[in-house]
């Protein structure tokens, strides 16, 4: 399971260029954060300059990939190991980090000319470029350090984001956000403190070695598993997320909702797989957490009378579905096929929700602005007024909903092939489960937006480009469904 | 030679124009309009490319790995193209109605986006070649006619919309289970490999059986089988080009065609057989036959009088599908044309006794046939036609499946047609009673319920022409039906390639 | 066993785990803040006898004076106009939950102690060789306790930072003072300083904007909607 | 040429109706001729092509496969059929003088029904002719269909409350006789794999169920031809109908089954099952039930048409009982079927000219009384075999049975004959009783005599198989004859009987009354099944509301659980860890 993490010595050494890359997708979002807090943009073009490099970087590092296969770095600071990897899911997800990061961004101007954002305005772009930073640096890192100091950084970094808008019930949540977040943390850190006081080292290439089976790494898992879970927001512990998205600007929630969480998934995935590969029961707790999450997201999100509650609930929901595949990534005697399928379905599912996601975001963001109205049945006629918001939260409803040919059905095709071969029946009953409370609550939505009786309102018209950045990502998770087998190829190669 | 472009041309077609629309502003009419039905003339065009090169003995596949082994196949045969001519047919006199239709009503950019939407859709289920393709253009159709169902935006319509939705989801998510647990069992299995599914029956017979149920039953959702077909009388809110869309060829054709796939392409006829499900299949259409017809009966409004008649009349293609041997797989398939032909010659002189007249229920229609000869001698075509009476084509389909079914000694079902048919005519020739043979208001006698003059004819001339066309076209499909390139020598042509080797 | 006695570290370790007692649970809240300087100033010199100077200095920086300074600021002692200053909390819990949250508490410190058994084998024969770890544990299990009993935010902020020491201690004292281990903790006191900031700020921000209830609105069930 | 003149014959009742519609909407009202020469030429194409010679036509495109023939039999059949359609419509058009008059005044009514007749009309012919050169059983089904339900228009012209009870017995009639010849159909081609009328008769042999299809068959064309029990729409119908109208019905159209019978049954095949032959011995005894119940039946009625159709009831019994004769004795078929087939023709042309008459004695023309009764009469003697066409068909039909040795069937035919006398005389009574002067004009009385004529001379025109039917020799004048005048007999002695209960007659339709009835009861305790399930189904619907309303509020209770969660968050934290911690160590420990 670990190579599949890309946890083996490399053949070849980066090249120079890949270097250069690789500096400029960690540091360049920081220095364009701060010189956009000095000069905050008031158009889309100056984040579309600045953007390009970024790109360019992520798309060197994708290139070098393919030559190269998987790549290492390593750096000794003071009797401390510091060690990157670059493998084909790393590339993968910071592609992702990067296109999400970049249309927010690029959204971020057009929202902030119609939203009146106050004088905070210019702190949120310091704090997307650390929270990209941090991001990147969570797809690459492979010491439990880099890795801590990359979740704290994301961390504040989103909780300061999520606070921006600065009303009152967002400080509140913030606040719960940021206590918790950082007790997450401790608890974490609690967890490497153990490993760390075992085996004395923090690389995870070398504690994928000398790992064995025993008390200390059980509770180490837990205690990490906990903390992360708590950051993820994983079932039991997701309740501190509705209320921050409910009150956070929509290119914050975008990011947020799409990659934030799903960085503390990774790492809990990742650091299982070394300290428990085969495990029975705990993945099974957490599948079943993700059963639960799977309906009570849904639920929620389909009681709901507020649409970024809606949006925020399906969230936890789709988590459930990344939860419910843990039992075919770790544990003893999994085939090989329904592992390798899980595997890839899990990662396509990942991706495919965080663009969706984001674009969803997007989409209520922007209905919620032209119309004014927080709740659903403020909604009602905006099928007439506003059809691309409306088209853009559909397309990205279908993926949601894992309808085909989204990548949400793709991903739920693998998984559910995957249950199968295991047998893992309540699973699959979850799965299907979930995509009827999707459509569900998704379709809810869509009534009242289709209702044609109600009184008009008098609609606030929209910059030119939100509802395009918003379609071009609903439709890269939408066409990731067909073309799954580019992203997923990228996975395959690399075993050592 | 392989033509990979042609059904995905096809197929991008009516996508391309779906997005053309929704990328043109809503006051863009004219152009709309042209986009439309130069793009359904094309279609035709292609489809006409296809029938030849198909008459040729050419197998034209497109196909992509999507993930390891599981690909997205677009293959041009028999079976696929007869839908796929359908499809098109209908979609231009369906487009050219819808215009006429919904002139000067609001959303239009929305309805015919969608409307265009649909129909890829149903081009894209009658090319694919898996049924993970199918599947995928499946949902696709559920989403794209939602829209279209709840168009109106009324309490009603959307209320329908629901519970079409609430169906159709559901029956989606049994398809899929039945599709992941088939492509377990057997990887990805082409509808055109010869073997079918033979090779797993000594060792998973019980899971072929589930399987098989899972499959149909979801599909039998979209073909409004009974106890399934609970959405479609509801559905009836929407426009009268959506209802003949959804009645003729869309929606409920999909779930059959389906049908028809999953025994002949995917299982093989001889397995069905085997695993003795065909009868099942048959009992459950002539239940669904006899109920939907003594529903009807029971109607006071004409277009859920008409639904409930499409309830009735699809399950006849299921009725083929049961009866074993080549009668009646050539009746099941062509049927799927016939019925299409007639129905939305049906639909289409409801919406035009709705639009011109305001006839809603069918207490309102003495004596229309003065006032609206054309669309009454259409309505009374179709309504022959259904009752199964020569010449027009539901005779044809009647024939091949009752004696299908004798040859299947199935005696039963020679019955159940009788009883049918004495049924459909308890309920439409009241109908033409009244059209024909009562005073009206066109003879001084009341008034219409909303009387327009649409058109120097009878109605708009867009309103009356696709129905006078689909109107001779199932007249003639049952009186030439021994032309080539007809739909029974089509159907023939398919059921000879199921049963021959 | 008294040979391996050292009374420094046991001083030490009580200092610290009276004075992280008093300010967890004191609900006096100027009380708690001073009795939070002790608090810091009792780990400065812990780090000090466990030989890291460099933590004990970032400890005196970051923990003692920017960390307190930020409490004293929340509680809208340092800027006279402020509104409000804070005294009191004076939101109550039913018993239920604190029992609760000591039954967590134990299984929270019998696990932590079971794990750091496990990691160093000779503990279970010698507690009192380890006085500051066990203090430690004791402080982690007490402060996760208060911090999830507590509906004050103030009172919770308090409690993460006396967490995040007891975390400290317990890396320190399991994994030593190598290099790895600073700079966690280095890390670690820099988040928890940059945590208590962002949180002060919040506090009087909320303190501003909606009064002394906001504070607890934790958990209570969202008013009806308007 | 002569598939030019098929065409024509098939192609020019479009072409009238197309003219017809042309009238009723560019036309001006008063120039509305809607029985104009064009309108009486429909069926003249059709006749002519009867008399040019045999053809065989095949079409693989026309439907399952056409294939249509002029053959010994479909010639004489096309033949009188034609003619009776041609002379029923010059009648029709001195019959609705009155009525076109008012329509070109502006009357609306008049205007709709006369279009409709003008319309239908043709098609109604259009389909018999189609029905009787069809060899293939789609052809065959398509004629006979648009036949009958074209024909509703006919009966249903007046709209009368009588016309719609006739129309109503006739079309529900004529559905159920749809849906037995479809199931018929089906069966026996099924079984054979064909789509000819000779496979049906061919299957019908061979086949396990052959005597079951022949009868759903039989039952089905019996509809139409007026079998006992599935008749009553005949007397219902014909009173109603226009006497035009009539007259096609009874003459030509009730023959359609009879040759429905012909073309389907395997007549004078030698290896015919015992099922089979069992079946014509039924088929016997109905037609010979039908014949003499019908008669004694019929004098009773009180409109001369009722009497008339009780009449033809009664002949088709008699024919009937020859076709089952085909099946119940092979051999005598080859001999008898010219003499059928003139019996049939005879009958048409002469039931044609007794209703025409029914219109003749409600417009009197001035003429010497005694010639104009003496007219009237005519048809109906020979009818009953005393003079002309019908002596000679009574001698077709009884020479061959003669020669096999079937005198016990002699004897009950002429003893139906006897009926036939009595009704006819009935018939001619109940005329004289309604008899109006004067309205008449000159194409109704001109159709009639012609009719009249061509019923008496009908060997004469008919083209049947040279030397097929001779004149009987003199010596069995008297046997054929002597009905006649026993039957008139009857009919006083059972008048002067039945005086003492004047006013009282037995209602037409006779079993139509209890059909309704025995339906009626049926039908309660279904529709209160079906106000059951309805009752069941709102209640359910009820049901579930409240069930949902239940669970929603279950659902909005349990979700209020989320602030409970977001309370707690942290101790839950604490709780997972610890749980998992706790569950790793037990699986480990194991």
């Amino acid at each position: 399971m670990t190579w599949r993490f890309g946890l083996f010595d490399s053949t070849f050494a980066p090249l120079v260029s890949t270097h250069w890359a690789l500096l400029v997708a960690l540091v360049f979002p920081l220095l364009m954060g701060g010189l956009a807090a000095l000069f905050p943009p008031k158009r889309a073009w100056p984040v579309v300059l600045a953007s390009v490099p970024l790109l360019a970087s992520g798309g060197v590092l994708l290139i070098a990939f393919q030559e190269a296969g998987l790549l290492g770095w390593q750096w000794e600071i003071a009797g401390l190991i510091l060690s990157l990897r670059l493998n084909g899911l790393s590339v993968l997800l910071l592609l992702t980090t990067q296109c999400i990061v970049v249309a927010a961004a690029l959204y971020t101007p057009g929202h902030f000319r119609l939203t009146e954002p106050g004088p905070l305005a210019r702190w949120l772009w310091p704090l997307m470029g650390v929270a990209l930073s941090a991001l990147s640096l969570i797809w690459l890192a492979t010491d439990l350090l880099t890795l801590y100091i990359a979740l704290e950084l994301m961390g504040l970094a989103a909780v300061g984001m999520l606070m921006l808008s600065g009303k009152a019930p967002a400080l509140l949540a913030g606040m719960r956000y940021l206590l918790l977040a950082l007790v997450g943390s401790l608890t974490y850190l609690l967890g490497v403190a153990l490993i760390l006081g075992q085996w004395g080292r923090l690389d995870l290439q070398g504690l994928a070695e000398v790992i064995e089976p025993g008390p200390v790494a059980w509770f180490a898992a837990a205690l990490i598993g906990a903390g992360l879970a708590l950051k993820a927001a994983l079932f039991p512990l997701h309740a501190w997320l509705t209320p921050v998205h409910e009150n956070a600007w929509t290119p914050v929630s975008a990011l947020h909702a799409g990659l934030v969480i799903k960085a503390s998934m990774f790492m809990l995935l990742q650091l299982w797989s070394i300290l428990l590969p085969d495990t029975f029961y705990a993945p099974r707790i957490i599948a079943w957490l993700g059963l639960l999450a799977i309906v009570w997201g849904g639920l929620l999100a389909w009681r709901t009378d507020s649409l970024k509650t809606l949006v925020a609930s399906s969230t936890v929901a789709q988590l459930g579905y990344l939860m419910v595949a843990f039992p075919l990534l770790l544990g003893p005697d999994i085939a090989p096929l329904p592992r390798a399928l899980a595997w890839e379905g899990f990662w396509l599912q990942l991706v495919g929700h965080a663009f969706a996601k984001a674009a969803m975001f997007m989409a209520a963001g922007n209905l919620i602005l032209a119309t004014g109205e927080h709740t659903l049945k403020g909604l009602a006629g905006t099928s007439r007024r506003l059809p691309l918001s409306l088209l853009v939260f559909g397309i990205a409803s279908i993926t949601l909903m894992g309808l085909p040919p989204s990548s949400g059905f793709t991903a739920k095709w693998m998984l559910l092939e995957a249950m199968i071969i295991t047998q893992q029946w309540w699973a699959v009953a979850a799965l299907l489960t979930g995509t009827l409370l999707t459509a569900a609550y998704v379709f809810r939505m869509f009534r009242y937006s289709f209702d044609e009786t109600a009184p008009r309102h008098r609609y606030q018209p929209l910059a030119p480009g939100m509802d395009l950045i918003a379609m071009l990502l609903a439709l890269t998770a939408f066409a990731l469904g067909l073309l799954a087998h580019f992203p997923l190829e990228l996975m395959h190669g690399g075993s050592p | 030679m392989n033509a990979a472009w042609l059904p995905l041309t096809a197929l991008a077609t009516s996508l391309l124009v779906a997005v053309t629309i929704f990328a043109l502003p809503e006051e863009a009419r004219r152009l709309r309009t042209t986009i439309n039905i130069g793009a359904a003339v094309v279609k035709i065009i292609l489809v006409t490319l296809m029938v030849r090169r198909v008459a040729a003995g050419h197998e034209d596949i497109f196909s992509f790995q999507v993930i390891g082994g599981l690909d997205f196949v677009l293959r041009i045969d028999a079976l696929g193209v007869m839908f796929a001519g359908l499809s098109s047919l209908l979609w231009l006199c369906t487009t050219i109605y819808a215009i006429g239709y919904l002139e000067g009503s609001a959303n239009r950019k929305r309805f015919f986006g969608f409307f265009s939407l649909c129909v890829a859709s149903t081009i894209g289920i009658a090319l694919a070649d898996n049924l993970f393709t199918f599947l995928i253009f499946y949902e696709m159709l559920t989403l794209s006619t939602y829209p279209l169902v709840v168009h109106r935006g009324t309490e009603q319509a959307l209320n329908a919309g629901r519970v079409y939705l609430r169906y159709t989801l559901s029956a989606g998510v049994v398809l899929l289970l039945g599709a992941v647990l088939l492509n377990n069992l057997t990887g990805d299995q082409s509808f055109s490999s010869e073997e079918g599914l033979g090779d797993y029956l000594n060792d998973h017979r019980g899971l072929l059986t589930l399987i098989f149920i899972l499959l149909v039953s979801g599909l039998a959702v979209k073909a409004a089988m009974v106890p399934l077909h609970g959405w479609l009388p509801r559905a009836m809110v929407a426009p009268a080009p959506v209802s003949a869309l959804l009645h003729a060829v869309a929606v409920v054709k999909a779930g059959a065609f389906g049908i028809l796939r999953v025994v002949y392409d995917l299982y093989g006829i001889e397995l069905s057989v085997e695993l003795g499900v065909i009868t099942g299949l048959a009992v459950a259409a002539s239940i669904t036959i006899i109920y939907g017809s003594l529903r009807a009966i029971a109607q006071q409004e004409l277009k859920p009088l008409l639904a409930f008649s499409t309830v009735s009349q699809v399950s006849y293609v299921i009725l083929g599908i049961g009866i074993f041997g080549p009668f009646g797989t050539v009746g099941a398939l062509a049927h799927l044309l016939h019925q299409g032909l007639m129905k939305v010659t049906l639909f289409f002189c409801a919406g035009n006794y709705a639009e011109e007249l305001g006839i809603h229920r069918i207490d309102e229609m003495d004596g229309a046939g003065k006032r609206m000869p054309l669309t009454s001698i259409a309505f009374t075509i179709g309504a022959l036609g259904m009752i199964g009476l020569p010449p027009v084509a539901g005779f044809i389909t009647k024939w091949y499946l009752g004696v299908g079914a004798i040859q299947a000694e199935m005696y039963w079902v020679v019955a159940v047609l009788v009883a049918s048919s004495t049924l459909n005519a308890m309920y439409f020739l009241p109908i033409l009673h009244r059209l024909w043979f009562r005073p009206g208001p066109s003879h001084g006698k009341g008034s219409w319920p909303h009387e327009q003059r649409l058109g120097r004819l009878e109605t708009h001339g867009w309103l009356l022409w696709p129905m006078v066309f689909t109107a001779l076209i199932s007249l003639g499909a049952g009186l030439f039906a021994g032309l080539p390139y007809s739909p029974l020598d089509w159907a023939a042509r398919v059921a000879s390639g199921e049963y021959l080797p | 066993m008294l040979a391996s006695f050292d009374v420094i570290e046991v001083l030490l370790a009580l200092c610290l785990t009276g004075s992280a007692f008093v300010c967890l649970f004191d609900r006096h809240l100027v009380r708690a803040s001073c009795f939070f300087f002790v608090f810091a100033g009792a780990m400065v010199l812990a780090w000090l006898k466990l030989g890291a100077p460099w933590l004990a200095a970032s400890e005196l920086l970051l923990g003692v004076l920017l960390t307190g300074l930020c409490f004293f600021y929340a509680l809208g002692l340092l800027s006279p106009g402020a509104s409000a200053p804070l005294k009191h909390d004076k939101f109550s819990h039913p018993w239920s939950r604190v029992a609760m949250r000591v039954v967590l508490a134990l299984a929270w410190f019998v696990m932590v102690g079971a794990a750091i058994r496990y990691v160093i084998g000779d503990m279970m024969y010698s507690p009192a060789e380890h006085p500051l770890l066990l203090a430690g544990v004791l402080i982690a299990a007490l402060a996760l306790a208060a911090f999830a009993l507590h509906r004050h935010l103030f009172r919770r902020l308090l409690a993460f930072n006396l967490l995040g020491s007891g975390v400290f201690i317990l890396l320190a004292g399991v994994a030593g003072t190598s290099a790895a281990a600073q700079m966690l903790i280095s890390v670690g006191l820099l988040v928890a300083c940059l945590g208590t900031m962002l949180g002060a700020l919040l506090i009087r921000q909320l303190l501003h904007l909606e009064g002394v209830e906001a504070l607890g609105r934790d958990g209570k069930p969202q008013r009806s909607k308007a | 040429m002569i598939t030019l003149l098929l065409a024509l014959a098939l192609l020019w009742p479009f072409g009238v109706m197309g003219h017809a519609v042309w009238l009723a909407y560019r036309a001006p009202e008063a120039q509305r001729d809607y029985f104009s020469v064009l309108w009486l030429s429909a069926a003249w194409p059709a006749l002519l092509l009867a008399y040019v010679g045999e053809a065989q036509w095949t079409m693989d495109a026309w439907m399952l496969g056409g294939e249509w023939e002029l053959n010994s039999l479909s010639r004489p059949w096309l033949a009188f059929t034609a003619l009776l359609w041609s002379l029923a419509a010059v009648h029709a058009r001195g019959y609705f003088a009155a009525e076109q008059a008012q329509a070109q005044r502006g009357d609306q009514d008049a205007q709709r029904r006369l279009l409709r007749l003008a319309l239908l009309w043709p098609l109604t012919l259009l389909g018999n002719v189609l029905l009787i050169i069809a060899q293939d059983i789609a052809s065959f089904y398509l004629g006979f269909a648009v036949m009958t339900f074209a024909a509703y228009a006919l009966v249903v012209h007046t709209g009368t409350q009588e016309a719609r009870l006739g129309a109503k017995a006739y079309l529900i009639l004529a559905v159920l006789g749809e849906g037995l010849i479809l199931g018929g159909f089906l069966w026996s081609a099924g079984a054979a794999d064909t789509l000819m009328l000779q496979g049906v008769r061919e299957s019908i042999v061979s086949a396990e169920h052959g005597a079951w299809m022949a009868a759903l068959l039989c039952l089905g064309f019996g509809v139409k031809a007026g079998v006992i029990g599935l008749h009553v729409w005949l007397p219902l119908a014909h009173p109603a109908a226009p006497a035009p109208a009539s007259a096609v019905l009874s003459g030509v159209m009730i023959k359609a089954g009879l040759l429905g019978w012909i073309s389907v049954l395997p007549l004078s095949h030698a290896q015919v099952s015992g099922a089979l032959a069992q079946f014509g011995h039924w088929m016997l005894v109905a037609g010979l039930a039908a014949a003499f119940a019908a008669a004694v039946y019929g004098v009773f009625q009180r409109h001369p048409k009722a009497v008339l159709a009780y009449s033809s009831i009664s002949q088709m019994g008699m024919m009937t009982a020859l076709v089952a004769m085909g099946l119940v004795a092979p051999d005598v078929w080859p001999l008898l079927w010219p003499g059928l087939v003139l019996f049939a023709a005879h009958h048409a042309l002469a039931k044609g000219s007794l209703f025409m008459g029914t219109s003749i004695s409600e417009h009197l023309p001035r003429w010497p009384q005694p010639l104009v009764w003496a007219l009237l009469a005519l048809p109906g003697i020979s009818l009953a075999g005393a003079i002309g066409a019908g002596m000679v068909s009574k001698w077709g039909v009884k020479a061959p049975l003669y020669e096999m040795h079937h005198e016990s069937l002699i004897k009950l035919l002429s003893w139906a004959a006897v009926g036939t006398a009595a009704l006819v005389s009935a018939a001619l009574w109940r005329q004289w009783q309604q008899r109006h002067q004067g309205g008449s004009n000159r194409e109704q009385w001109g159709a009639w005599l012609v009719a009249v004529i061509a019923a008496l001379l009908t060997p004469l025109w008919l083209p049947l198989p040279a030397g097929s039917i001779e004149m009987p020799p003199l010596k069995e004048w008297l046997g054929i004859m002597w009905p006649f005048p026993v039957g008139v007999l009857f009919a006083a002695v059972g008048w002067l009987l039945t005086r003492p209960l004047t006013g009282k007659t037995l209602p037409a339709g006779d079993l139509w009354g209890f059909y309704a009835f025995v339906v009626g009861a049926v039908l309660v305790p279904i529709r209160a099944f079906g106000h059951c399930c309805g009752r069941l189904k709102s209640a359910s619907v009820i049901t579930a509301q409240k069930a949902e309303e239940t669970l929603m509020g279950h659902l909005t209770r349990l979700l209020s659980g989320e602030s409970w969660l977001r309370h707690h968050t942290s101790g839950l934290m604490m709780m997972l860890a610890v749980l998992l911690a706790a569950l790793l160590m037990w699986e480990g420990q194991r």
